[in-house]
């Protein structure tokens, strides 16, 4: 125990590189979030962000005090003596209040950003039908008359693979599809449907995510703001294939995207009814 | 002399209520049940419901707890020590039944 | 030595020579009120779980007409189940008798009492017995289906009824043996009647779990 | 009188003395102790094991082991691990770490050993229920463990056990006999831990010795003493919860399914809730976090202030803030259901209580650097794994701010960000925690020292390893890339260089995991053969110390050693030595006890160096 004092300086010059490491890799964004493609996600990188810069900051305050006592309080000498205090009010005072107060202004931002992201979907905005399945995802548009029509596992079958239910005739014109496409800069809102078990739709680039539910449907509504190829990773562990559940989105004009809508196939065609 | 210095030993039942008490304990749950059960089948139906039967519950679980299981004759720290955490299940409640609401209404 | 056994010594053995501070009990029942608040929290996620599932169904299924019975041609409703409430509050009444006595070591009569106790909760879980053939044979009722109404109706009656009527079950066995021990006059030798008291603690909280049940699952 | 200390001797001269009574079947709270903490530990290194097996796919995609797979040829196919052989190591990693290692040396291990003795009992309140819950817990973990030989494998719903996953055969393989298996296990397991918890409550509040307030109490018996609690509340929601998961899997009912199509067969339930699942989970699965993380808090506590030699600063505040995180460790479960599809009201309501929790948390962090601040700061082992405890907690702490934040969550839910920030909280800070402790009671455990040299080269190896493995997964975080995978192949948005981050994460993951087979030899090698221990080497204050090492059955000898003062009387002015047991009289030495010396120092004294109250003449 003689030469403990070593091990103060080494741990102190250890904790001292790992805040560079930290502040250089993560200031410098070596790595960082998938570039952004939506609307809403401003605000979540936003959050991300200031979030970052404040837990940061303690991260780099903390370890260079911890650094510091460490070093400079290792027993030396046996005479040395350790300083005998209790404890100070003030003080503690100050280091509740000003992670209180820091933390209620990131609160108020996050709820208040929660309920924009999850409030209610713009009139306007296109709705989709996300479905998920072991081990892929599917999706409805509405057709002219701007409905989905509805969805229940019980409907699937080998030709019903989407499990649109046949006698809706809101059902009739919609038009479903492996790939989801998205038109540019228009609100979409996406409701969320599963077949078996959870997963989620998750899709990094537009910052959206939100499981798929059996026996309930889930929504949540963006707007794409990039043109682009995105994938959507499943999100929710739901089986052998969790790794390999990726579906495709495609983020384009309105006018490639209401020409893509067209080759797609009816309901009506995929069940051999009538429209 | 050190190694025991609190009280020791019998001091169970050291207070308690004479048996008319315990009657009357037992008159009053038999009472209150029956109300319940009235106000159940007389049909009343939506909040009134639900807000008598939960009081009456209640008041029965508060007699209970009072007389036969003894609260009201331990010291008070006992008594906030065994219902405090009570208010968890309250707050599981409130947690779990609205998101029950909620799947509901998103069936 | 062994002559010399005594109130004091009993008690301490087992608790090494400690203290009832800071609730002025015993750490025997201190650990059964303990037990019970863990048991409660049990208990309490069924019944939470019940009501969550409930709102996510739904409709419901009139339990008046289901645990009607049919008396004279007339039918009335949760008759069975209001006797069952009977019994089991009967049940803590001699319980709370028995713990009565205890107190004043009459053996005699805390064991009488005790024995009552348990014969009602027997005739409780008879009741129950009845209340589940009639359900299962007569109405076709099971864990995953019933004839009126979402099946969570059925599971959640054979879960809540069965686990509450285990621990009626178990209670009974517990009390047998305390009785045992009184008329065998253990209690007696060692100069406190505390066990009464704290089996007592359990039998009144399986009263009390049954106001729960049957305010939440047969009147709600 | 006279007859209590008569009584008193019959006991203490009661020790069992067959073998079996002795080691095997003994009510003695130490000997428990011992068998927990060999039990868990074992089950830590399956664990640690099983981790090794899933960072090789991580690491070195599709490319085949063959060395490995003959050792495990269930798991492996044409030398490579199988998808799903991957899910149910995952799976029973999770589970292992979680309830039979950290949860069982904790309470288990760490309780058993520290309560009583630091209490001044002489055992545990009841004995025999003591002793029945270790068995039990053995079960439990036979159980979990056979659940890996099963026809189907080992349950592969991950530790979380979501259904309808967890509730259909058809799902996954392992959701037959095996995820049977692990419910049934984990319903013994919480059958222990209430049998436990009882008796480490109980213990606590009335088996203390004379003079033992609660406000004497060691930070270690408090962080036990509220884990306990949390234990004892919570685990009956995951009890009741599995017992609704196994009526789904068995009897057909519907509590959490509903009308589902599976491989192309349609299982008719109707009306069911996966969400009550979840929310049954994880009101027991989020303060069973904190079940993890308060006891080694208050071991960290305990090490620091020891080492210092200074009073922990502000014991008080401390006490408070670890009621304060136990209460409120109840009521932020769905902090993990954010996108879950639960009411968005309800997550608002979650995010503050949440985010509330970090300042109890803040506060503990900052009484930590205060008491280390201007102390005499020795560095033992344990003393190293305490205030690494104090870096990592802070680093792990911090990322859950993000994930706290709903909207922040809504990208970093179920990534590799959310796996680094629990690595580093639970795998790291708790686990370190086990260390600290395992180093400095270890005399109190078999009465020899461990190896300090051997030691020191384990913290090293472990603390930069740990921060090598876990760190960069908050880069993998950062980039979307999502958890419980097995391969990241067909996913375009990710950088190529995602795999050498994986690969470097795989190699140091394989190195740390190695340098605990050092702390395996020094604990094999001093138990039988380390340094014979003084009952008190690291001059300590607390009960346990003024005990033999190892400590006799019953503990104390004749008497119950009588408290005078609390835990922390460290380099009090005027004292003879650095530190004041709490069983010297007050007439014998002066105390600092808050509340019995005048005045508090003011932040001007304190500055210009004059802050040491002077110790109240006589405080009885
Ligand atoms: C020991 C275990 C442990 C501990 C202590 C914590 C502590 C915390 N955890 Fe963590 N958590 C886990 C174990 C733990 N967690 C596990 C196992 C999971 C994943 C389970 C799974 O899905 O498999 C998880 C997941 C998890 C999630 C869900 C993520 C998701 O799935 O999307 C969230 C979200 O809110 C969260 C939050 C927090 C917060 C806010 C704390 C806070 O208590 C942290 C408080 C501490 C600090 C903040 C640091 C010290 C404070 C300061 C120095 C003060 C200054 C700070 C500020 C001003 C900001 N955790
Ligand atoms: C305490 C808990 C704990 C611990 C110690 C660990 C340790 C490790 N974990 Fe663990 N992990 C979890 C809890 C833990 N994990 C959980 C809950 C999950 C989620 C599962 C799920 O998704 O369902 C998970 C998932 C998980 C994943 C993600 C899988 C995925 O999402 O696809 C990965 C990936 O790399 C990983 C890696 C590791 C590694 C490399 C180690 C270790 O190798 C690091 C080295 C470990 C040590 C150095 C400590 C071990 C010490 C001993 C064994 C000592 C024995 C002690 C005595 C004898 C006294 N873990
Ligand atoms: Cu679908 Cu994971
Ligand atoms: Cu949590």
């Amino acid at each position: 125990m003689e030469r403990s004092g070593i091990h103060g300086i080494l741990f102190a010059l250890a904790v001292v590189v790992l805040v560079l490491v930290g502040v250089i890799t993560i200031g410098d964004r070596w790595w960082w979030l998938p570039p952004l493609a939506s609307v809403h996600g401003g605000q979540i990188d936003n959050l991300f962000t200031i979030t970052l810069a404040i837990t940061g900051s303690v991260f780099v305050l903390v370890h260079l005090l911890l650094a510091y006592f460490v070093w400079r309080y290792r027993e030396r000498s046996a005479e040395q003596r350790a300083y005998f205090y209790l404890e100070n009010r003030p003080l503690e005072v100050t280091y509740t209040l000003i992670p209180a107060l820091v933390l209620t202004g990131l609160i108020t931002a996050g709820t208040r950003a929660w309920f924009e992201i999850q409030g209610p979907p713009p009139q306007n905005a296109l709705p989709i039908r996300v479905i998920g399945e072991q081990f892929a995802w599917r999706f409805q548009y509405p057709g002219a008359d701007g409905q989905l029509g509805r969805f229940h596992p019980r409907f699937v079958s080998e030709s019903n693979p989407f499990g649109i239910d046949p006698d809706d005739p809101a059902g009739r014109d919609d038009i479903v599809a492996t790939e989801l496409h998205v038109p540019l800069n228009r609100p979409v809102v996406a409701y969320i449907d599963s077949k078996d078990v959870l997963h989620s739709f998750f899709v990094p680039a537009l910052r959206v995510k939100q499981d798929a539910v059996p026996g309930m449907t889930t929504r949540f509504w963006f707007v794409a703001s990039q043109v682009g190829m995105y994938d959507i990773p499943c999100a929710e562990l739901c089986g052998q294939g969790h790794y390999i559940m990726r579906g495709q989105m495609v983020v384009e004009s309105d006018a490639a995207f209401e020409s893509w809508l067209a080759q797609q196939p009816t309901i009506a065609t995929m069940l051999g009814l009538s429209q | 002399m050190a190694d025991v210095a609190r009280p020791q030993g019998e001091q169970v039942g050291a207070v308690h209520a004479p048996i008319r008490t315990y009657l009357t304990v037992w008159g009053w749950l038999f009472v209150l049940s029956a109300i319940a059960y009235f106000v159940d089948i007389i049909h009343l139906t939506g909040w009134l419901k639900v807000v008598l039967l939960t009081v009456l519950a209640l008041m029965k679980a508060g007699l209970i707890m009072a007389f036969f299981m003894h609260l009201r004759f331990e010291r008070l720290t006992l008594v906030y020590a065994i219902v405090a955490p009570l208010i968890l299940l309250v707050a599981m409640l409130v947690g779990l039944v609205p998101d029950g609401v909620a799947v509901f209404v998103r069936r | 030595m062994v002559a010399e056994v005594t109130v004091q010594q009993v008690e301490q053995k087992p608790s090494w020579g400690g203290g009832i501070s800071p609730f002025g009990v015993s750490w025997q029942k201190l650990m059964m009120w303990i037990f019970i608040l863990s048991d409660a929290f049990i208990f309490g996620s069924f019944l939470i779980s019940y009501a969550t599932s409930r709102a996510s169904v739904g409709k419901w299924v009139d339990t008046g007409k289901v645990f009607a019975l049919h008396i004279a041609g007339s039918e009335i409703p949760l008759l069975l189940i209001a006797i069952m409430t009977f019994i089991l509050v009967s049940s803590s009444g001699t319980m709370a008798l028995a713990v009565a006595n205890a107190y004043e070591r009459r053996k005699k009569e805390t064991v009488r009492y005790l024995f009552l106790t348990m014969l009602l909760g027997l005739t409780f879980v008879g009741c129950q017995a009845y209340e589940w053939t009639h359900l299962i044979v007569d109405y076709g009722v099971r864990p995953w289906w019933n004839p009126f109404g979402p099946p969570q109706f059925g599971a959640y009656f054979f879960t809540l009824t069965g686990f509450h009527g285990m621990h009626v079950l178990s209670g009974v066995i517990y009390l047998g043996i305390i009785a045992r021990q009184v008329a065998k006059g253990v209690y007696d030798r060692r100069g406190s009647y505390a066990n009464v008291e704290i089996a007592g603690l359990y039998w009144h909280f399986v009263d009390l779990i049954w106001v729960f049940i049957f305010t939440m699952f047969y009147l709600f | 009188m006279a007859t209590e200390h008569a009584v008193e001797s019959v006991v203490v001269h009661h020790e069992p003395q067959s073998f079996w009574r002795r080691y095997i079947f003994s009510m003695d709270h130490k000997v428990i102790a011992i068998q927990y903490m060999i039990t868990a530990g074992l089950m830590g290194l399956i664990g640690l094991v099983m981790s090794w097996l899933m960072r090789i796919p991580l690491a070195w995609p599709g490319e085949s082991v063959p060395i490995v797979a003959k050792i495990f040829p269930g798991l492996f196919e044409g030398g490579v691990l199988r998808p799903d052989a991957y899910l149910a190591m995952m799976t029973m990693h999770g589970t292992l770490m979680v309830f039979f290692f950290l949860t069982a040396i904790l309470l288990g291990g760490f309780g058993n050993l520290l309560i009583p003795l630091q209490c001044g009992a002489r055992d545990m309140a009841f004995p025999f229920v003591n002793m029945l819950s270790y068995w039990v817990f053995l079960l439990s973990c036979l159980i979990m463990l056979a659940s890996l030989f099963v026809t189907g494998g080992a349950a592969a719903a991950g530790w979380t056990a979501y259904p309808p996953l967890s509730a259909l055969e058809k799902a996954v393989p392992g959701s037959g006999l095996g995820q049977t298996l692990w419910l049934v296990a984990m319903a013994v397991f919480i059958a222990s831990s209430v049998m436990g918890g009882l008796n480490y409550i109980t213990t606590v509040l009335n088996l203390r010795t004379q003079g033992m307030s609660m406000m004497r109490l060691p930070l270690t018996v408090w962080a036990l003493f509220v884990a306990a609690i949390l234990g004892l509340l919570a685990f009956p929601a995951l009890f009741a919860g599995a017992v609704l998961l196994l009526l789904d899997r068995h009897l057909g009912t519907s509590f959490y399914l509903s009308h589902v199509v599976v491989g192309g067969e349609h299982i008719v339930r109707e009306g069911g809730n996966p969400l009550l699942w979840q929310h049954l989970f994880w009101f027991l699965g989020h303060p069973e976090v904190y079940i993890l993380i308060l006891p080694a808090m208050g071991i960290a506590s305990e090490i620091i202030s020891n080492n210092a030699r200074k009073p922990i600063f502000g014991y008080r505040v401390m006490v408070y803030s670890i009621i304060a995180i136990g209460f409120l460790s109840f009521i932020v479960w769905g902090h993990h259901m954010f996108v879950s599809g639960m009411n968005i009201w309800l997550s608002a309501a979650f995010t503050l209580t949440t985010l509330i929790i970090a300042v109890p948390s803040a506060v503990k962090t900052f009484n930590w650097l205060g008491t280390l601040w201007r102390g005499k700061l020795r560095f033992t082992t344990a003393m190293l794994f305490a205030i690494g405890f104090v870096s990592t907690f802070v680093t792990g702490g911090l990322t859950g701010i993000f994930l706290g934040n709903p909207t922040i969550d809504i990208q970093l839910h179920d990534t590799y960000f959310v796996v680094a920030h629990f690595h580093i909280v639970m795998a790291t800070s708790s686990v370190f925690g086990i260390f600290a402790g395992v180093y400095h009671w270890f005399p109190k455990l078999f009465g020899r020292m461990m190896d300090e040299r051997l030691g020191k080269l384990h913290f090293w190896l472990t603390f930069l390893g740990m921060y090598a493995i876990f760190f960069p997964m908050h880069y993998l975080g950062f980039m979307g890339v999502p958890r419980r995978y097995y391969g990241f192949g067909l996913l375009q948005y990710l950088a190529p260089n995602t795999q050498d981050i994986q690969l470097f994460i795989s190699v140091a993951a394989f190195i740390t995991g190695a340098a605990q087979f050092l702390f395996l030899v020094n604990l094999i090698r001093s138990i039988w053969w380390g340094r014979r221990a003084e009952a008190n080497p690291w001059q300590g204050n607390t009960l346990e110390w003024q005990a033999p090492s190892p400590p006799p059955h019953g503990n104390w000898g004749e008497k119950l050693p009588v408290v005078y003062r609390w835990a922390y009387d460290y380099s009090v002015a005027g004292a003879s030595q650095d530190f004041i047991p709490q069983t010297v009289p007050i007439e014998q030495e002066p105390t600092g006890e808050p509340g019995r010396h005048v005045p508090l120092p003011t932040v001007a004294a304190t500055l210009s160096g004059d802050g040491n109250g002077k110790p109240l003449q006589n405080g009885g």
